[in-house]
């Protein structure tokens, strides 16, 4: 089973690289890139400092694994990454990075979409929102 | 294999998030003499007073509907999972 | 008039770098990135290994203003930034970044192909594809 | 300053892409002793022989219809722009 996930955040230099490693793709014309980020939310008057994430990684890799599937039935892909980090995500930093790869860019942007809403909605991830006062708050997906 | 109702199986729980955290564990292996998922869910609830907490169950990383009438096997993985906050 | 030109292609390390500067934005929660990379496209048995970008750039840096202004008032966004080369960019290098990010996702992928269409449309950007043979061909949007 | 008719006008004239290819050059100073935006697009068609290609006119940065009736001021800017090619 491949994994999808990473420790702590994902950096913008990893992001370059994965960009880097499609110059020699070419047959692809658009990319589309979704990164999540995490947000200095007040709640009740508590400051989000960070987010810790945890996930039932074993069922989380094979949802993925599934929505990747699914993507590239639905769409008509070239390339397609999905990473989303574990453990401690601080404000301002990326958690979560869709890579959707095509040689027109018809479908990208429905195609991000479609996994982000996807991973949010129907895989096991979990959030723990930590306040500034280091309290903390179990986040929801709306 | 047709296991006999008398027969005792062990199961895998996982807990996570703020359930693990209401459990004190993220892991156990339990074993129960009723093999019904609706009632090993609902034993996990009163043990751990679970009620008043939101989840899916999910059967060997599939989710299930904890009450429709499923059979458990000795060795299956029972998951606890809160509300999903991925992305 | 800002200019949205930069010469030759844009590198994996430019990207990254726009992405780390938005780390300090605590606002944001959702980034989407598209980006125009060169296809290696057969056309009539002649293989593609180059655009020469060119534009009308006064007029082309006053459309994406007016592009940029009124995305900003159709969408709910933090931030929009757009690049685009001038010059020779090869096969498998990127020559168009767009880069969208709000608060929330659920904008984020309409924006982003909003001012993708009207860029290739409504932009005097030229593009003369360069062939493995040296002839070239004077590419249209459709 | 309203400009008799006929004062020669001096407009600026650019030409981009295939069009610059055909014309040359990229960029003119040229006088007219008409002020018809639709008549100077006409005379430089002939003059550079544009008539196969395609392309849309800009005025001061502006795309415009060149058969409506416009009308050109002394030291205006006018294109002839290919088809766009971004992204």
């Amino acid at each position: 089973m491949k994994n999808f996930f990473l420790n702590g955040p994902i950096s913008p230099d990893f992001i370059s690289n994965s960009i880097y490693k499609h110059q020699i793709k070419h047959n692809i014309g658009a990319h589309n890139i979704f990164l999540g980020q995490v947000r200095k939310d007040t709640i009740k008057s508590n400051v989000v400092s960070a987010i810790e994430y945890s996930a039932y990684e074993e069922m989380a890799n094979k949802k993925i694994t599934d929505i990747r599937e699914s993507t590239f039935e639905k769409f008509d892909l070239t390339c397609l990454h999905i990473y989303h980090s574990l453990g401690v995500v601080e404000v301002g930093q990326i958690g979560f990075f869709v890579f959707v790869s095509s040689s027109r860019r018809k479908n990208v942007y429905d195609a991000t979409k479609f996994i982000v809403d996807m991973i949010k909605n129907t895989v096991p991830i979990f959030g723990k929102e930590i306040f500034e006062n280091n309290e903390y708050n179990w986040k929801v997906n709306k | 294999m047709k296991k006999e109702l008398t027969d005792n199986i062990f199961v895998n729980i996982k807990y996570f998030g703020v359930i693990a955290e209401k459990t004190n564990l993220e892991i156990e292996k339990t074993s129960f003499d009723f093999n019904q998922l609706s009632k090993i869910v609902e034993s996990i609830k009163n043990k751990y007073d679970l009620h008043q907490l939101s989840f899916q169950i999910s059967l060997n990383l599939n989710l299930v509907n904890s009450e429709d009438s499923i059979i458990v096997n000795d060795g299956d993985e029972i998951a606890f999972l809160p509300p999903f906050a991925g992305g």
